[in-house]
C-alpha cells in the first residue's frame, strides 16, 4: 500500500465516504423489514472500496453511471443523499420523484448519470457521454470524462464487447470499471466465463488495463487517478477490473450464507480486508469519531427527509412520459 | 377441451408447481429436452419453477448461463434445428428484448425462409414482474410484439391447470412458443392432474357465464376481470369472463360470440393497450361484426412507464374497481358513473413482498 | 398546417431529397446534431440520403460505425443525454431487431424513470425494404412495436414534402422518435420549400376526399391506396384517403371523423395486421364510436414470412387492385364481389431493380 | 505452401469445387443482367479459398453455416447446385421453395444450415447445432462438428463476442470461420476496427486460433483438418481468420473499383494469388479440361433446370408459416 499511501485529507475525505454508504445501507437494511422501502435493493456492503477509490478521482463535472447495485457509487460521486433515501421510500421529493426506486438512481447535478435494472445497459450510455464530451473542445487534460461502472456479469453481455470496441476505435474519455464480485445473483464465474482473463481481453483492444486484487481503495485511488489523467490528456479509454466481494444477498437486506452457493468462509478475508475499517484505524480516533458523528446525523437527517416527505401527486404518474 | 375443474384430479398445485411439474414430466419423456437460462440451476430455482431439476437432470440439461440473452437465444435455435427441444427461461419478460433480433428475425422465420428444411421447437418462458417497485424495466407486458410476427406462438396462461397444460403443448409443439408468464400468479393454485396432458393452443375459456358484458381478461388482468365481475353483480350487471389462454393463435371465434351475446366487450391486458393484444381483440371482433359492433373497449397499463413508488404504480395497472367502473359505465352509459368501493388489491398480491 | 401544395415552393425534390435537406439544414443551425450508421460516410450515402454529408461535415459529425447496432443505439443516447442531437441511420428496419433492448428499455424511459433529469433527443431513421428479393429479413415494417411504448414518437412520412417537415422536426424533437421510411417512396418527388419547416406530429393528413369509405393507408399503402381509390372512382365509389402521417401520437380524431362520415373504415399498413397499427386505428376508432361502429377493416402484409420469389412476394403485400376490391365488398356487401383489373404494380415500383 | 501440398485426388477435388463456385457465379454475373434472378447477389468471386478450404475438411455429416455472401460455402459443402440455381431464379425447385433467394440458401441434406441476411445472426445458431452434436455421445474423435463461416463485419456484432464465450466455456465442436476481405459494404476495417488483434482476442477464450494472410486453399485445408481433428476429440472450439479479398462489388454482379474506395491496385495481388488459377496449373492439362468440361455442363444443367422449373403455386405463399 505505501505507494499509495494518501495524504490526511484525502484519507479523511475517503473514509469519510466509505463510512457514509456503509452506515446508510446498514440503516436501509435495518428499515427494510418496515415495507417502507418497497424496492428491490442491491446492497454495495463490502464492495465500497471501488466507487469511494475510482469517484475520488473524479471531478465535480465528471460523470459517472452504474447499476441496481448503485448506492454506493451514487454517493461516492456526491449524489444527494435525501434525495437517494426519500427515492427508496418513494417520496415525491426523491431524485427522481418516486419513479426510479433503488435501482434507477440518478442526480444530474452531481454527476450521477443513471442507472439500469437491465445489466450491461449503461455501458454504451456511458461512453455515448463520453463521445459527446470529447466534443466539448477543452484543452488536452482538461477535458471532462466518464466513468461507467458495470459488474463481471455484464461483461458477457455482447455489448460490453461492441462498447469497448467503439470506445477505442474513436479514443473516447471513459474509464470502464468492472466491479468483479465473482457472482451473477447465485452464479459463480465459472459457470460464466470460459477463462479469466478478462484484462487481456480488453488490452486486445488496445485499451490500458488495470486488474486489483485485493480491493485496497488507495490502490484504487491511485490506480484510477492516474488512468483519468491519460485519459483526460485524450489517450483514450481506459479499463479497472476490480475484485471486490458482496457480503449480503444479492437482493435484498440479509446474508445468504446458508444457501448453498457460497460459504462465510468466503467471506472471512475480505471482511478483514474491509476498507471502512482499515481507513478508519489510518485516521485519529477524535478524527473519527467526529466524521462518524457527522456521517450518523446525516443519514438521520436523511431517513427524516423520506419519512416526513410527501407521497407524488397521482397526476404525476402522467407526467414525464414526453420531455419538452 | 379439459377445463380447470376436470373431476379426474382434485390435487391443488401452485402455478409454480404446475410449471415445475410440466418441465419434469417432458424431460422424464424426451431426453431432448432442456432448460438453459441464467440461475435456472440454483437453490432458488427461478421462484421455485426450476427447484430440483438440477439435482434429478444434471448440468447438461438444465444449465445456467453467462449473461448473453442474444447467443444463449441463437444457441437455442441452432439445438432446436438439430432435434432438441429447448426451454429458455428468463426471469424477466424485459431482457427478451435483448434477444429480439434472434427470435424474429431467426426462430419466427427459419421454417418458412428455409422452405420448410428446419424447424424450430423452441419454448421461451418469461415472466412478468409486478410490484414492490419493479418499475421501468421489470414490468413490462410484451406479447403483443410476439403475435405480430408470423411463425410465433404466444400463450399467457393464467392459472395452474393451464399452466402445465400449456407448457406441456408448448415443449411438444414443433414451433417457437413464447410463453407468458406472471409473477403474481406463481402462488395461486387449482387442481391439477397428476398425468401429463396438453392444453390445446387456439381455444378461449369462458370461465365466468354472463348477459350484460364481456370482460375479456389477459395474463393476470383475467383475476381482477373476475373479481370485477363479482363486484359488478352486486349492481346487478351480469359479466361474462373470458380468458384467450393462447394469444397467437387467438380464438376470436369465442370471443365474438359472447360479445355478440352481451353487447359489450371491455378487454384488459397485462400491458399497454396502444398496438397490443386489445386493439387486435377488439378490432377482429369489430371487423367481424360489419355494422352491428358490440361497444368495445380496452384497458390496460396506463400509457407512461411504470413508476416504482406504490402510490403511483397503484395507478399503473387496471384493478377490479377500475374494471367495474368501465364496465359499468359501458353497459348503463345513461347512468351516473359508479365506482365500487372494494379493496383495489387482492390478497395474494397484498401479501407478496420484495426484495424481488 | 402546412400541406404538400404548400404554394411558397414549386420546387420539385424527392424524397431521398428532401431528407437530405433536412439534415444538412439541421445540421448547418445546430452543432450537436451529427449522423451515425453503417455506411453513412460513402459514395452511396444510404440510398443518396447523406450525400454529400460527409464532405461537408467531416468524420466527427457523419460517422461510419462498427456493425454494433445495440452498442451504436447505447452510444447515441448517451450522447442525446449529454446534450446532442443524434441520428442513427439503419438501412432496413429489419436491423432495429438489435437495439430493442436500447430504444425499449433505455430511450423510451429514460426521460420518466430519472424523473424528467435526462432527455434523449433521439432520431432513429429506418427503411422498409419491398421487393427484389429482399425477403424474411431485409422487408418489415416493425413500427407497431415501437408505437407499443410509451415515450417513444413514430412518424412514417409518404411524400417528400413530410418527409423534410417531419425529419425537421424529429430532429428538433426531444424525445425519441422512430423515424420510418420506405425504400420504394425514395424516387418520388412532390413540392418541397427550401428554407427549413416542421411538420407537426399527431395530425393526420386527408389526402383525397370521399364519401362512401375512409381508406387510411401507412407507409408506403398510401400511394396502394391512392391508385385504389382512382380505381373505385371507375366504378362510381368515392373514398377518402387519409394519411396518419404521425402514427404516435395518432391523430385518431380526423380519421374517427372521417369514418363516422362516411360508414367504412379500412385500414391498409405496411405491416402485419396482428397487433399492428391498424388494429390500434380501428379499436380506437370503434371504442370512441359507443355502438355506433362503422364497417371496419384491416389489410396489411399476409400473415406469413416474406418469401423472395416475385410470384408469392406480390400476393405477401396489399396493392391498389386488393384494397380496391376489399373496399368496394364493404361498401357494397350486398353486390357481387368486383376487382378492378389494373396492374397491380405502380410504374416506379415496376421500376426499381436490384441489386438492392 | 511445401507442407500443405496435396494428394492428386484433393488436389482434383479442390480445384473442382473452386472452378465450379466461380464459373457458377460468373454466369450468375451474366445472367443478371436478364433480371431473371430477382434477388440480391453477394458473389464470393476471389474468396472461394476460403470455403473449399474449409469444407474439403468436414464430413458429409458435419454441417455449416454461412452468410449471405454464401454460394461458396453451400457448393463447397455439396448443397445441390441446381436447388440453388432454382432459388436464384424464385421458382418452386428451389431448395426453399422459392422463399429464400440468393440471401437464405439452404440444404440440410448436404449440412448446408441455412444462411442469413442479417450479419452475425448464424454464429450462435452454428453454436447451438454444435450443442446439440456434442450430446450425441459418439466417441471422441468421431464427433459431428458444425462449421460457421462469417465477415469481419460479423465480428463487430455483439453476439460473436457471447458465442465465443459460450462455445469455449462449454467446449462446444465448432470452427469457427472469420473470411476477413477487409470491407463491410464499403466500410473498411479502419472504420470498424480498434485494432486488428482479432486472434489475439479470441484467444482470450482459450480458443486456439489461425491466422491465415495469403488465403492459400492448401494452408487453409491443411490447418482445417488440424483443427477438426482437436475438435472431435472433443477439445472443444478453434478458430481461423482468413484474409481474402471480395473482387466484385459487394452486392450486385458488377466491379467496382470505379467507386472511391478502394482501387485495383488493392486487388492485384491476389488475382495473381487466385486459388482457382494457381490449383488449375498444378493439375495435368487434361485433367483439368476434363473437370472444366464437366463443370460447365452441371452449370448449364442446373441453369436450365432452373429456367424450366416451374413457379410456385400461389398458395405455397401460406405453407411453412408453422411447422407440424
Ligand atoms: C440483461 C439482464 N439479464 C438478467 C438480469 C437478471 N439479473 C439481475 S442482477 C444479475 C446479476 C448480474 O451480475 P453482475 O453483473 O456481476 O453484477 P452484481 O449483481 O454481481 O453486482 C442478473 C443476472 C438482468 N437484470 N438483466
Ligand atoms: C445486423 C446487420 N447490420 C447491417 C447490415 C447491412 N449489411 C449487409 S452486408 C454488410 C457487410 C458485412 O460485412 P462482413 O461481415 O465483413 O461481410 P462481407 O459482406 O464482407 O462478406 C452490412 C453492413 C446487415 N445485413 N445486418
Ligand atoms: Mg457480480
Ligand atoms: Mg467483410
Amino acid at each position: 500500500m505505501s505507494g499509495n499511501t494518501p495524504d490526511p485529507e484525502t484519507l479523511a475525505r475517503v473514509y469519510r465516504s466509505l463510512r457514509l454508504i456503509r452506515r446508510t445501507e446498514e440503516e436501509i437494511a435495518r428499515l427494510y423489514p418496515s415495507d417502507k422501502i418497497k424496492s428491490p435493493v442491491h446492497l454495495s456492503i463490502g464492495q465500497e472500496s471501488v466507487s469511494v477509490g475510482v469517484c475520488d478521482a473524479l471531478n465535480d463535472d465528471d460523470m459517472m453511471s452504474a447499476t441496481y447495485r448503485g448506492h454506493a457509487a451514487y454517493l461516492a460521486k456526491g449524489g444527494d443523499l435525501n434525495q437517494m433515501m426519500a427515492e427508496l421510500y418513494g417520496k415525491g421529493t426523491g431524485g427522481a420523484g418516486g419513479k426510479a426506486g433503488s435501482m434507477h438512481l440518478v442526480d444530474m447535478k452531481a454527476g450521477v448519470l443513471g442507472m439500469s435494472a437491465v445489466v450491461g445497459t449503461t455501458i454504451p450510455i456511458a461512453a455515448g457521454y463520453a463521445f459527446a464530451m470529447k466534443r466539448e473542445g477543452r484543452p488536452s487534460g482538461e477535458g471532462r470524462i466518464t466513468a461507467g461502472f458495470f459488474g463481471d456479469g455484464a461483461t458477457e453481455e455482447g455489448v460490453f464487447s461492441e462498447t469497448l470496441n467503439f470506445a477505442a476505435l474513436h479514443k473516447l474519455p471513459i474509464l470502464f470499471v468492472c466491479e468483479n464480485n465473482g457472482f451473477a445473483i447465485h452464479s459463480p464465474l465459472s459457470n460464466r466465463w470460459a477463462t479469466e482473463a478478462l484484462c487481456e481481453r480488453v488490452r486486445t483492444y488496445g485499451i490500458p488495463t488495470h486488474e486489483i486484487d485485493d480491493a485496497d481503495v488507495f490502490t484504487i485511488r491511485r490506480t484510477a487517478v492516474d488512468a483519468i489523467q491519460a485519459i483526460r490528456a485524450g489517450e483514450g479509454p481506459q479499463f479497472m477490473e476490480c475484485k471486490t466481494y458482496r457480503w449480503r444477498e444479492h437482493v435484498g437486506p440479509g446474508e445468504d450464507y446458508d444457501d448453498d452457493y457460497r460459504t462465510r468462509d468466503e467471506l472471512a478475508p475480505w471482511q478483514e480486508n474491509d476498507a471502512m475499517a482499515t481507513t478508519g484505524e489510518m485516521l485519529d480516533a477524535a478524527e473519527r469519531d467526529a466524521i462518524d458523528k457527522d456521517v450518523e446525523q446525516r443519514i438521520a437527517e436523511a431517513i427524516a427527509f423520506a419519512e416526513q416527505s410527501p407521497w407524488p401527486e397521482p397526476e404525476e404518474l402522467f407526467s414525464h412520459v414526453y420531455a419538452d | 377441451m379439459s377445463t380447470p375443474t376436470d373431476p379426474s384430479s382434485q390435487r391443488s398445485l401452485s402455478y409454480v408447481g404446475a410449471l415445475n411439474e410440466a418441465v419434469e414430466q417432458e424431460m422424464d419423456l424426451d431426453p431432448g429436452v432442456f432448460v438453459i437460462g441464467l440461475n435456472v440451476d440454483d437453490h432458488k430455482g427461478i421462484q421455485g419453477t426450476t427447484q430440483g431439476l438440477f439435482d434429478k437432470f444434471g448440468p447438461d440439461r438444465v444449465m445456467d448461463t453467462p449473461l448473453s440473452e442474444d447467443a444463449v437465444t441463437g444457441i437455442s435455435i441452432g439445438a432446436a434445428m438439430a432435434g432438441m427441444r429447448p426451454i429458455h427461461v428468463h426471469i424477466r419478460m424485459d431482457f427478451l428484448l435483448l434477444c429480439m433480433n434472434q427470435l424474429i428475425n431467426m426462430a419466427a422465420k427459419a421454417h418458412y425462409m428455409y422452405g420448410g428444411q428446419t424447424k424450430v421447437p423452441l419454448v421461451v418462458r418469461s415472466i412478468i414482474g409486478k410490484s414492490w417497485g419493479q418499475g421501468a424495466q421489470h414490468s413490462q407486458g410484451l406479447h403483443s410484439m410476439f403475435m405480430h410476427v408470423p411463425g410465433l406462438k404466444v400463450v399467457a396462461p393464467t392459472n395452474a391447470y393451464d399452466a402445465k397444460g400449456c407448457l406441456t403443448a408448448a415443449i411438444r409443439d414443433n414451433n417457437p412458443v413464447i410463453f407468458v408468464e406472471h409473477r403474481l400468479l406463481y402462488s395461486t393454485e387449482a387442481p391439477v392432474p397428476e398425468a401429463p396432458y396438453t392444453v390445446e393452443f387456439g381455444k378461449a375459456r369462458v370461465v365466468g357465464q354472463g348477459t350484460d358484458i364481456t370482460l375479456v381478461g389477459i395474463s393476470y388482468m383475467l383475476v381482477e376481470c373476475l373479481r370485477a365481475r363479482e363486484l359488478l353483480a352486486e349492481v346487478g350487471i351480469s359479466a361474462e369472463v373470458i380468458d384467450p389462454v393462447s394469444l397467437m393463435p387467438l380464438d376470436v371465434d369465442t370471443i365474438a360470440a359472447s360479445a355478440g351475446r352481451t353487447g359489450n366487450l371491455l378487454v384488459v391486458d397485462n400491458a399497454w393497450t396502444v398496438a397490443g393484444a386489445g386493439s387486435e381483440i377488439v378490432a377482429a371482433v369489430c371487423e367481424r361484426a360489419t355494422g352491428n359492433a358490440p361497444v368495445v373497449g380496452r384497458m390496460g397499463y396506463a400509457p407512461t412507464t411504470c413508476p416504482t413508488t406504490p402510490v403511483l404504480e397503484k395507478d399503473f395497472y387496471p384493478n377490479a374497481t377500475t374494471i367495474a367502473a368501465r364496465a359499468f359505465a359501458m353497459v348503463r352509459p345513461g347512468d351516473k358513473p359508479w365506482s365500487p368501493d372494494a379493496e383495489p388489491t387482492l390478497p395474494h398480491e397484498a401479501a407478496f413482498k420484495g426484495p424481488f
